[in-house]
């Protein structure tokens, strides 16, 4: 269908946002993958339905997820997209490149598929959108050999991501992207071995602003915090004022717990007070800052509606340090006994979450060995149905 | 044999000089325009940053043309964020304003810092996957377009977010969005009993179902769907192709509001159902864009400076908020599932 | 056993608070049931158990409620309680009585039971506490004559109550008592013959304090409300300030939506931010009153733990006109669909709420032709689980 | 025979003159002292009303003493209240303080107005009932005996509603109340399968369990309790006398805190675990007395002037409370019913 015209989509290459559509049109010339991609998505528009089929298990040779088969439902029209696989790979931590890597990329892809992509895919993986079965083992092969790997996909651990963190961002309150990387490499055979009930997801973020959405995106969530008094350089407080800052009504009024005060020249901070929201920090970069006892909370449970309804990730461990030194071994070490509990526990495509509540969080603590402490919870149970353990009752 | 389980490629080297030397000594930050960050460090560094949206879905001729753009202002880098768009990163604050010049040239918009529109975290559609209810591209591409200026400026109240999912399962992750568009089917699946006997595992299937609206067919070694049980979650559809959900009379848009992620002031929020339907009108679903459009005014002309869209919402309440906006308030509204007597107004305080 | 001793509920007799084990024991001389109720009682207090047994089906003629079965687990130790029944008679709207009443109800309990009672159950009921099999029906019989009847027991309209309102409440946004009198007089075949799923319990209070609970502990709530502003008497605000009322801090800034500001002089009120909380009258009963144009709030589902966790009421009907003029037909009106449906639909021992939420809200409201507006929910719904109706899809 | 659904007296023969003069035309009213109050008409009438506390099991002889003074002080008429206070409605102020001196001869405490704790709503416990986890008039008047001082004044921040119910059926309503104290039972019921054949419905058994954990036994035409899933709510007990749940070496008390039902300033909320366990130890329940006053006095002594149990506990923070109060959090805290998530704390906002 090299020559099919496409008026639907033409629309949508006006208009002051860059087009997708012009996008795909670069590659066409080229690449009938392309071609077809194009005119494959000018029938959706004309018949408003998808056209590609259910997926299918392919993969490259030792590895069990990283690839999303594709096939076109309408092969007879399109007949090279007939075939048209994604390819996932992991993305640096924070998404930083150099241009020598881009440009690999590019020149494999370029060679290999369609040589379109998303920048990223939204569990942060460099997607590589659309190649054939046969071409599956080659591009592999030729990125392993430049140095990139496959991210996750299907019941594994997916391709963790993190904020830009030290290298772009005054507030983290530890190192994500080191984090991210060992997380990553420790975890290989997780990451491209489905073999849990579910996916599971790590995102982190250097402080509470939370700039990977780890807190809803993630099963398993690390988000920078500190535990002594945010820091406050008094006489940037009062340059803010000084150039007009509104401080009562932008600062000290929204502050969710009133723990900030100012008599017109000191800001005062009831420190136990704060709960480390980063309200007044954002508003204030240039005078105040995170405290200097620094590490992260991890919190467990978030994802998407299906099946139970979405989760919002829930504090597990309020305080952690990261520790760099002892390669993040606390982490590590939760992890893996989060794992075991959910790998033995967990139902098929059932989220950590999902297992927690389902088994109720005693049990879990108990398994992953943590103490209940009224952190983990907005308030307690208002129901009475209370489990006892055994050798607590007579 | 390719080596396998080398893991991505160490960050060190994607790199720039600046930032390795002010690795963690960044000391505060300026938005010295819409879509100009300046972050100085402990030594006196500063690093610019230039934001550039991006469509997402790219070529590599859109990469290359990013590659040389940072060779020549960036010493060799650049990034992006986990909004997708492209930042790119220099140490001279000399370059900032070219970089910007040969940008618009090329058709490349910068902005999406501060209380903007950035760009919208989407998923495949009618490009890549076989679930979708509507497409992901074109309806960002057709928002994009309209809702332009706010990316361009800093004019709103606070962030908002924008996300697009285009099924259930929510790969745009739209639950926590200050506006979501969600693609949605609207009728129960059809079973193809004469193929799922072999594709698929009945006890599976049955699982599948949030609502329990499976039960098997023995007769026929299918499954059945009790119709008036099913909300077209698409959930038995991801576990076995031979129940076919997608309608292209019936598909549609969703739109939800006031989902929040960050813990500045309040806690984050999901975002809720503010409009259950909007019909799929490609390649550029007028009544979406309008009604995307609306809310970003209703939520600029009345929330306080300084206030997401869900922390405006809460504090005046939903039923002003659905009197400001003027949107229908309807049964699909109130929620039925697991959690929904908790939505449930157990006060009598509200407003008129 | 006429002579058992009582050491350890002796010791309640002691301490400031009045004693009900003096209540016990000032009939235990005349009424052997008195007298073995005390000494089964402590057999209770050495063995920390009950020494009741499970109900039975015991009642008098033309009822199917009102009584509850009681038989002692221990009857040959203590034959007097070996049947102790309970009848539940409905009280007056309000709890009030006046000294005639309440002596012929001390007469009749003293000639057919053990004169012992509660003032009042905790549904409002007065509860006489323990009589035989034997007894009932000629006690019924002689209440009756003098103008009692029973209230509610098993899967029945409850003995509906009502705060003391206008009788003796400035607040009262209509006649409470007349309304709960109407109402139970309306419903008696409801509330004397059992025939739904499971109880059902209305309350009734004049304004949002909700001095009997109504949101909490019935079913249908019908709670006092006003549309206009609350009225102010400038003069009285003054009068309250003047005498040392903190009005900023305990006013102002108390209520719940910013409503409220006070310039030194006037109190002003953004009419359309107040959710009518009550807050600021109840502080300044002399000076705020409720708006004139008054009426009721409906709440729908309030009971306690039984069996899908403890549920507050919430708005079904924002609010109603309370209209003495046409008997309340609106009210019952809606009383008729709901239990219409409820009937239909409910299951065994499942409450009115219960089963609203397992069949949705949709379908209720359609049933009792009520339109959806957003003060039934605090937000709506964040899952996507939406369900259409079949005529509004193609 | 006798006349049936005549339905309750009409209210109105049981007003007081002055009410029924001024029925729907009160003005405002004012708390004179502890217990006594006064209620102004727009006609000028004034109607004073003393309330005094019950044990609420009452003897004859206890209501014909209360008609006694009725008819002296009151015009013959008296009331009750939605806490089981009696109050004396009096037309004329010379009659209050001989009312009140009467009263204080009798051993009948006056008080439980305003800022008080008021008289306890409560339950049958060991004196009716068949499932009673525990005693409702003994702690009663444990409880009130040793908190006497805060009805008779009106010290605290605000109104203290303190409640019991001696098992989960909750007939003292205790859900919503600033201290609520609940019987519990602590192990699975045992099933007398010989007796469930013939007494009870085994599918009504197995419906009434919240948990799923009865499952039918067809060989014993029984069912079977699966211990690990079994809260003992003793709802299978209800059902069905062959499940015995009471068991005194297990039946326990426990206590829960910030419930609320009036709908001033925030909205009613449900009481919350405080204190999972407390044993019971007729016939003064010390441990339950100590834990209760406890919580009154840390209430007193931390609370806002006019913040009711729960408003201090929600302004603080739960984690804050359980580090006042010295309370220990245990895994008992944690909700694992149906609502159970909505209590997790979802942001990283918390206090150390
Ligand atoms: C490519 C991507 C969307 C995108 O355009 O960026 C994607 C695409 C698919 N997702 Fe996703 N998900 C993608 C990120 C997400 C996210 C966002 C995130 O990770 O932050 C979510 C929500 C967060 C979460 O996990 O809860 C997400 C929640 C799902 C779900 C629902 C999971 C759930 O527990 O709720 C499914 C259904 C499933 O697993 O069967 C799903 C399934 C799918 C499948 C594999 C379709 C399927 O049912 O088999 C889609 C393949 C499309 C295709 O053909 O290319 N995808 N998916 C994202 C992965 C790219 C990458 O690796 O970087
Ligand atoms: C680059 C990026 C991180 C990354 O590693 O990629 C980033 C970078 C910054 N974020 Fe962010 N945020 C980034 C995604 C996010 C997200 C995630 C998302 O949108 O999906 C969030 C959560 C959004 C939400 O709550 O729904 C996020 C919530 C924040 C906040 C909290 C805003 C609030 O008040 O709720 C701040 C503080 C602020 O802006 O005052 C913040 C502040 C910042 C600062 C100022 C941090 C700093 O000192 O450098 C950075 C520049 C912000 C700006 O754009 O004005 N960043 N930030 C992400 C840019 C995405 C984009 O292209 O638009
Ligand atoms: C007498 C009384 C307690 C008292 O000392 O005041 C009482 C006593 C009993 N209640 Fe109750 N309930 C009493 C008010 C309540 C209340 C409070 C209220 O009505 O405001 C509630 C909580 C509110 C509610 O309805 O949700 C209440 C919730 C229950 C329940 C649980 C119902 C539920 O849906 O959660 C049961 C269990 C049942 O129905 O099988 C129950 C069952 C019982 C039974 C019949 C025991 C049983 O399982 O068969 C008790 C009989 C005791 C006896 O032998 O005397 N009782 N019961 C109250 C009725 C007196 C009256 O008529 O005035
Ligand atoms: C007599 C009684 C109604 C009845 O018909 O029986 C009553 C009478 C009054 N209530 Fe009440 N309330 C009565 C039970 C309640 C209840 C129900 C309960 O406790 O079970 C509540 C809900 C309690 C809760 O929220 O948990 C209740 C919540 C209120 C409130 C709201 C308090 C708050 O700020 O939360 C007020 C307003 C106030 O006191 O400022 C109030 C105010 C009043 C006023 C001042 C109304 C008036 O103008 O006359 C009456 C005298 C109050 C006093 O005691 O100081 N009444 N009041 C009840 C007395 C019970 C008792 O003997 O102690
Ligand atoms: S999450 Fe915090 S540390 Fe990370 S980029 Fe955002 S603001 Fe910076
Ligand atoms: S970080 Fe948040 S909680 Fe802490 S003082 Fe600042 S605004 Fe308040
Ligand atoms: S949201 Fe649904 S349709 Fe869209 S990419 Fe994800 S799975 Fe596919
Ligand atoms: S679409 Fe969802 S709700 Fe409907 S039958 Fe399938 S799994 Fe169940
Ligand atoms: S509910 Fe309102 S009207 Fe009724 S007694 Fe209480 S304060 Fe008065
Ligand atoms: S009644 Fe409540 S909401 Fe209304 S103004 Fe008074 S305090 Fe505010
Ligand atoms: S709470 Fe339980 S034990 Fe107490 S009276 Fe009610 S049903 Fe009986
Ligand atoms: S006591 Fe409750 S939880 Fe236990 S088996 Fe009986 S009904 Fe189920």
């Amino acid at each position: 269908m090299a020559d099919s015209k496409t008026p639907l989509l033409d629309q949508l290459e006006t208009g002051p946002w860059p087009s997708f559509v012009k996008e795909i049109k670069k590659m066409a010339p080229e690449k009938p993958a392309a071609q077809d991609l194009l005119g494959q998505l000018e029938v959706s528009y004309e018949e408003k339905k998808g056209h590609w089929k259910h997926g299918g298990i392919v993969g490259v040779m030792g590895y069990g997820g990283g690839v999303i088969g594709r096939y076109s439902d309408i092969p007879e029209k399109f007949p090279n997209v007939a075939e048209f696989h994604t390819i996932r790979l992991n993305q640096p931590s924070g998404w930083f490149y150099n241009t020598k890597a881009l440009r690999t990329i590019c020149d494999l892809w370029e060679k290999h598929g369609s040589g379109l992509t998303n920048l990223h895919g939204s569990t942060g993986d460099i997607v590589l959108l659309g190649t054939t079965t046969e071409e599956l083992q080659p591009t592999f092969d030729e990125f392993s050999e430049q140095g990139f790997d496959l991210g996750g996909s299907g019941s594994d651990l997916r391709t963790p991501s993190c904020c830009c963190g030290m290298a772009r961002c005054e507030f983290s309150c530890f190192d994500t992207m080191d984090l991210c990387h060992n997380l990553t490499n420790a975890f290989q055979d997780e990451l491209h071995r489905p073999m849990w009930p579910y996916k599971f997801k790590i995102k982190i973020s250097g402080c509470p602003n939370d700039c990977v959405a780890a807190i809803a995106r993630s099963d398993f969530a690390i988000i920078g915090t500190w535990k002594d008094d945010l820091q406050i350089d008094q006489e940037g407080v009062r340059e803010y004022v000084k150039n007009g800052l509104d401080i009562e009504d932008l600062v000290i009024d929204r502050c969710p717990t009133g723990a900030l005060s100012w008599d017109g020249n000191e800001l005062k901070l009831e420190g136990k007070e704060c709960v480390r929201c980063m309200h007044c920090i954002n508003v204030m970069p240039k005078a105040l800052r995170p405290g200097k006892e620094k590490g992260a909370s991890i919190l467990i449970g978030g994802k998407a509606t299906i099946l139970q309804s979405a989760f919002l990730g829930w504090v597990l461990v309020p305080f952690m340090e990261i520790n760099k030194d002892n390669d993040y071994e606390e982490i590590k070490d939760l992890l893996d006994k989060i794992w075991e509990w959910w790998d033995e526990n967990g139902k098929v495509r059932e989220r950590v979450g999902e297992t927690i509540c389902r088994l109720g969080m005693r049990n879990f603590l108990r398994a992953v060995e943590l103490d209940p402490i009224p952190q983990m919870v907005f308030r307690p149970r208002a129901n009475p149905y209370v489990f006892w353990w055994p050798e607590e009752v007579k | 044999m390719a080596k396998t389980d080398i893991g991505p490629p160490h960050y060190e080297q994607m790199l720039p000089p600046i930032i390795k030397e002010n690795y963690g000594k960044w000391k505060y930050h300026e938005i010295l325009k819409p879509g100009v960050l300046v972050h100085v460090s402990e030594t006196g560094d500063k690093l610019y940053t230039v934001r550039v949206g991006s469509p997402r879905l790219v070529s590599i001729y859109f990469i290359r043309d990013l590659c040389d753009l940072a060779d020549k202002y960036c010493d060799g880098y650049l990034r992006f964020t986990s909004r997708h768009n492209v930042e790119f990163l220099l140490s001279k604050e000399e370059n900032v304003e070219p970089l910007i010049a040969e940008l618009k040239e090329k058709g490349l918009p910068v902005g999406g810092t501060g209380n903007s529109i950035s760009n919208m975290v989407h998923t495949q559609g009618w490009v890549h996957c076989h679930t979708p209810a509507t497409d992901a591209s074109g309806i960002v591409k057709s928002v994009m377009d309209e809702l332009f200026e706010y990316f361009e400026n800093m004019k709103l109240p606070a962030k908002l977010r924008i996300s697009l999912a285009c099924c259930l399962n929510m790969c745009g992750a739209v639950h926590c969005s200050d506006i979501a568009i969600l693609g949605i089917h609207r009728k129960a699946p059809v079973v193809n009993h004469e193929n799922l006997k072999s594709a698929c595992e009945i006890p599976t299937v049955i699982a599948s179902c949030p609502t329990a609206a499976i039960r098997p067919n023995p007769k026929l070694k299918s499954v059945e769907i009790k119709e008036e049980r099913c909300m077209y979650c698409g959930n038995c559809y991801t576990m076995c192709p031979s129940i076919h959900i997608i309608d292209p009379e019936n598909d549609a848009v969703s739109i939800w509001v006031g989902g929040k992620v960050s813990n500045a002031r309040t806690a984050p929020m999901f975002s809720r159902l503010a409009i259950p339907y909007l019909p799929n009108n490609p390649p550029r679903w007028p009544e979406v864009v309008d009604a995307v459009k609306h809310l970003v005014e209703v939520y600029a002309a009345n929330a306080k400076k300084g206030e997401r869209m869900g922390e405006w919402i809460e504090r005046i309440g939903w039923e002003k908020f659905f009197e400001i906006s003027g949107l229908e308030f309807t049964d699909k509204h109130i929620d039925d599932f697991t959690h929904a007597v908790t939505t449930f107004r157990s006060t009598t305080q509200f407003k008129w």
